[in-house]
């Protein structure tokens, strides 16, 4: 996977597949088979610049979440549709992930919407696992293996602090 | 005379402008803080800060006694009560004057006098400042009311005179509904208040808020400085504000003008006022109320009319002369309040962090912000970030600029009304002027905000920085790659 | 019509103004950037940008074939040279009008005209613009020089006239030295450069540094804003700009602006220009130089005159009228041009990373600058951050302001000018508006800038810092401590 | 030393000691013997606010140093020729400062000005070892313990990078 990652645009406008392939140059953009070279940077501020191939250039600032993204551009925040499948959400992370099961854990304060499962349940993958808001989104927590949920500490409505454990999954033998 | 130390009893923005004004000035500053606000910006600026007491208004900023013993401790010889809070309490300017310090503001019989909004309306009346029509007792019969409409013009608004909340009010358009109007109202009057007793009053359609700055000093001296056109509202609230009014002539400004002053000098008015008036489409206008503070919109005015009336309320307090006589308007100002308010999820507050902000520069920017970067918003008190106010030579390229400074602006971390603004920009109406003290809620009240697909473009920043952040990780082979996109260049470096 | 697109073919604070009046007049915009500027806000805050090659100046913003192929790829209809780098070029001027651009500026027979100085000097005099009296050819006797010390008044100044580099000058202030001077120079001027002749010219003493606005459309309206005082300069090159001149009375500044338009109507002059004279104490006045471009201290114009210069230059290049014809003066305003010099090692330059940055904010505040929080400053360049401009209802209110802004301005990581900015309003001089174009440096070589113990609180602060950081590490069970001081609060935030 | 800090005043309008000593509710300073307690916070900014009992507010930015420290405060960045003497500077760190010696490096890039030592040296505890420029300011780096110097790679003029090893000390056997 090194150099290149999919992504998967989920929008009122329609579903597609991006594909963000690195070069020497800079980063080669295929969107739904329209493919863009761009020179990308990221300034000082934390804001990145795009500078397409033919003079274009676009700057905003990017906060990754799950499923969507924030996009800060010319003074306003816009949410796109845009997760990357493989990708954990900006806002939990996993611990030990392999063969045996998986671990969510909050990566920044936030509180939790709604829970989706309950102890002891079987979980597919990709199956959504709670709804975790932080940061002023809504991120789905889904399940990167497929399992048993082994325990559950997260609860709706409930406060999480950085680094709390939100649901265990455990791979069914 | 004693060297002047001036204590704001206030925060935010406020206190912000008014310790500037001091320094201006070359003048001592205290502030005061609840236990939400020790680390808040005003505090930083001032050269002696005391605590008032826990986060609630009632506890800290509205405790006379805690911000009198503040005074004390500190030395302070001036009290500014800044806008809301303790700023139009005549008993909290009377305590001030009673322990021997100097309430930048007008007397307490001023503040009094305009306090009860009845009595100010029969006041104004009697000094000849025009006050919306009405009957002063309840209809004997609907003749009586025919009568009034004649003198007065239709439409007319007939009340329940023990009425309130909006209940037991009718419009009238012409002599033949007010027979079965006036029944109906009598009757909704009775079974709501136990009354049935129905007066009329002049119906003001689609009006505007139009004000008048008014400023006096301690020797007699009354001056107005022009209006500003605080129209756009949201339920009452002022959310945008301008100078001049687009629906002002100099004819009509100069005649608001002496109403404001012949207003203000009926109540022995001195300092920074503001007297308000509805604006009707026909041009007349008529006393609503006068607020006895400087106002939040009270930037517009200072880039139109060359003036800082900050700095001016305190000499004037300081009882020096005001300075200038003869002022004249150039070019046009908007104000933009920027509330930690989601637009749109019904303006809900959005107290939190602020992540990242980045303000616009250049020509006829100017900005009164109460938060950094870093701030907390706290939940305890208004939710009003600061202010944005562009200036230039006319209102099209006032309305420019403000677009093109909204552009540059970033907020993160709570949900501002910046978008609002954002909307209003392109809105025709906003632009050609063409508004009234509804118009906004009634744009609200039609999807004001339409959800849109992202852009392109938008589309693309989010890739490229998802996939900057995906790289991030895990490929050792791609640090230089990695350090083009490390988030943080600055958190190495000294703050 | 071609929709309009504006490159600028510049870098820093010059083309974020041009950008700025560009969005506020709807133009798109483009920029260009050496490989020193990649992520320069000016390339962040343009629709298009194109790299113009390495970073120093004669590989980009000097390369006149880059900057056309970028304007030809960009599709660019209009090419700005803000000052410096190419904005006094006439073949560069010359060369946009061939490939069918139009170039922002003046017409380029009109930078040639005032590009050449000592033609210029005579152009000028021919248009009957005063400039500083001088014998037209090398001095034949004593008495030739005493009859021209007669008419032009002592004293005079006897220079080579194959002189240059201060070498071969010296002052005569009465007719009794004349003879001995003559001798001495000639003997100088033959030994130093083998030509023995010599001229007088008349000496203006401590004269200041004047300069006027003029402004043109292509319909041949030409019209003056006003006067700049520029005095405050360190070798000759500007620190501190002000509008108006404390020197310059109504009179005085009517007169100088008739001899400024005179001077650009000579040379067919349009567009933004300044005609910079010297000003004698007598109030008599000499033309010195025009600058064909928009200046660096445009903005102190823009406040006092209300008037939008960039985008005024911008409309007339499209061919619009001036949108402007009486005009008035209003109030006071002064620049300080920020640089990445160290005033205490001799103004060295002090490139690095801007780890902080915090501005001044409030009414009358105005900033342009060209860089942000943790932006390079290169070596490759004019070392200047940016500028701030204040504004208020006179000169001591706006060196007040000025004052209070400083005291708010924090820059870290490079060394800056501010420290000059703040001796300079303490200053009496300064004040007092009493200067010429020598007094900075005399200033400077007095010792401006003393070594004095750190206040009280200084240490203080020192102190706690220091054990704050001594406290962060050692103590677990400080940990609430610890968070106290967390210096990072925001390390974990979103940016 | 918990709760407690000595620091060493050497100006040109004197010499003191500063003890620095934390309570409940905030700091003493004990500045040459007179007493003042100071309620300090850090602003979101990195700023400190200290609040003294009489209501004094100052505010200002710290960059700890040695000798020296900045101090930026109401506009103007003030040397202050304060410093730990227990206390490393900022800029460099000290490895394995234990019985056997100690290694110094840089901690963040900078300059060095100036080498007092050569290799095989003895240095008594708080000689002058070499002086960094780093962030602005002129850091004395002084020997920790006393000792022979085992290592030298600092030379004068060099440009060091963040964690360049300086110079080894070997304490004496």
């Amino acid at each position: 996977m090194h150099g290149r990652i999919r992504l998967h645009y989920r929008g009122a406008d329609g579903a597609r597949e991006i594909v963000v392939a690195w070069t020497s140059s800079g980063a080669v953009v295929d969107d739904g088979g329209v493919r863009s070279e761009v020179d990308a940077v990221r300034l000082p501020d934390g804001r990145l610049s795009l500078l397409f191939a033919d003079g274009r250039q676009v700057c905003g600032r990017v906060v990754a979440g799950r499923p969507e993204s924030l996009v800060g551009r010319r003074g306003a925040i816009v949410r796109v549709p845009l997760a990357d499948p493989r990708h954990r959400a900006a806002h939990t992370e996993m611990e030990a992930s392999d063969a045996s099961g998986e671990e969510v854990r909050a990566l920044m304060p936030g509180r939790v919407v709604e829970v989706q499962v309950s102890e002891g349940d079987t979980v597919a993958a990709g199956a959504l696992l709670l709804i975790l808001e932080a940061m002023k989104m809504q991120n789905e927590i889904r399940a990167s293996v497929a399992g048993r949920v082994s325990r559950l500490t997260a609860s709706a409505g409930q406060a999480v602090e950085k680094g709390a454990h939100l649901v265990s999954l455990e791979v069914q033998p | 005379m004693v060297k002047p130390r001036l204590l704001v009893a206030n925060r935010g923005e406020i206190a912000l402008r008014i310790f500037r004004a001091c320094r201006d000035l070359g003048i001592e500053t205290v502030a005061v803080y609840s236990d939400a606000d020790r680390k808040a910006p005003h505090v930083a600026a001032a050269d002696r800060a005391v605590r008032l007491g826990p986060a609630p208004a009632a506890q800290s900023y509205l405790s006379v006694a805690a911000i009198l013993a503040a005074a004390e401790k500190t030395g302070a010889t001036l009290v500014h009560p800044g806008y809301g809070f303790l700023s139009e309490n005549a008993a909290f300017a009377r305590a001030c004057g009673e322990v021997g310090l100097t309430f930048v503001g007008p007397p307490a019989s001023a503040i009094e006098a305009m306090g009860s909004k009845t009595a100010a309306r029969q006041r104004m009346a009697a000094a000849g400042v025009p006050v919306v029509p009405g009957m002063s007792a309840a209809a004997a019969s609907a003749a009586e009311v025919e009568r009034f409409a004649g003198e007065a013009g239709y439409p007319i608004l007939l009340k329940a005179s023990a009425g309130g909340g909006g209940k037991g009010m009718r419009q009238v358009d012409s002599p033949g509904e007010i027979a079965s109007a006036l029944d109906r109202v009598a009757s909704e009057a009775r079974a709501s208040f136990a009354d049935g007793s129905v007066y009329a009053e002049k119906l003001i359609e689609k009006p505007r808020h139009v004000e008048v700055q008014v400023i006096g000093d301690s020797r007699g001296h009354l001056v107005a400085v022009g209006e500003r056109e605080c129209s756009i509202q949201r339920r009452h609230q002022k959310v945008v504000e301008e100078c001049p009014s687009p629906a002002v002539s100099a004819e009509l400004r100069g005649r608001m003008s002496e109403a404001a002053v012949a207003a203000a000098a009926a109540v022995g008015y001195s300092s920074c006022g503001t007297v308000e008036f509805l604006l009707a489409s026909d041009g007349a206008f008529y006393f609503l109320e006068m607020n006895t503070r400087l106002q939040v919109e009270h930037p517009v005015t200072e880039e139109v009319w060359g003036v800082d009336l900050a700095a001016e309320m305190i000499r004037v307090a300081l009882g020096e002369p005001l300075s200038f006589s003869d002022l004249t308007p150039r070019g046009h100002a908007i104000e933009c309040r920027i509330y930690a308010e989601d637009p749109r999820r019904g303006f809900a507050p959005s107290p939190g962090t602020i992540s990242a902000l980045r303000l616009p520069q250049g020509p006829g920017i100017r900005h009164d912000m109460g938060v950094e970067q870093g701030s907390v918003v706290p939940f305890d008190y208004d939710p009003m970030l600061g202010k944005l106010i562009v200036h230039a030579a006319d209102r099209p390229a006032a309305v420019s600029r403000l677009a093109r400074a909204l552009e540059e602006y970033e907020i993160w971390g709570v949900e501002t009304t910046l978008p609002l603004f954002r909307r209003l920009v392109e809105d025709e109406d906003f632009r050609a002027g063409a508004f009234d003290v509804q118009w906004l809620d009634r744009r609200l009240a039609g999807g004001f905000f339409p959800d849109r697909p992202p852009a392109p473009e938008d589309v693309f920043l989010a890739a490229v920085g998802l996939a900057a952040e995906g790289m991030d990780a895990p490929s050792a082979s791609r640090e230089e790659k990695a350090s083009l996109w490390r988030r943080t260049a600055r958190r190495d470096s000294v703050r």
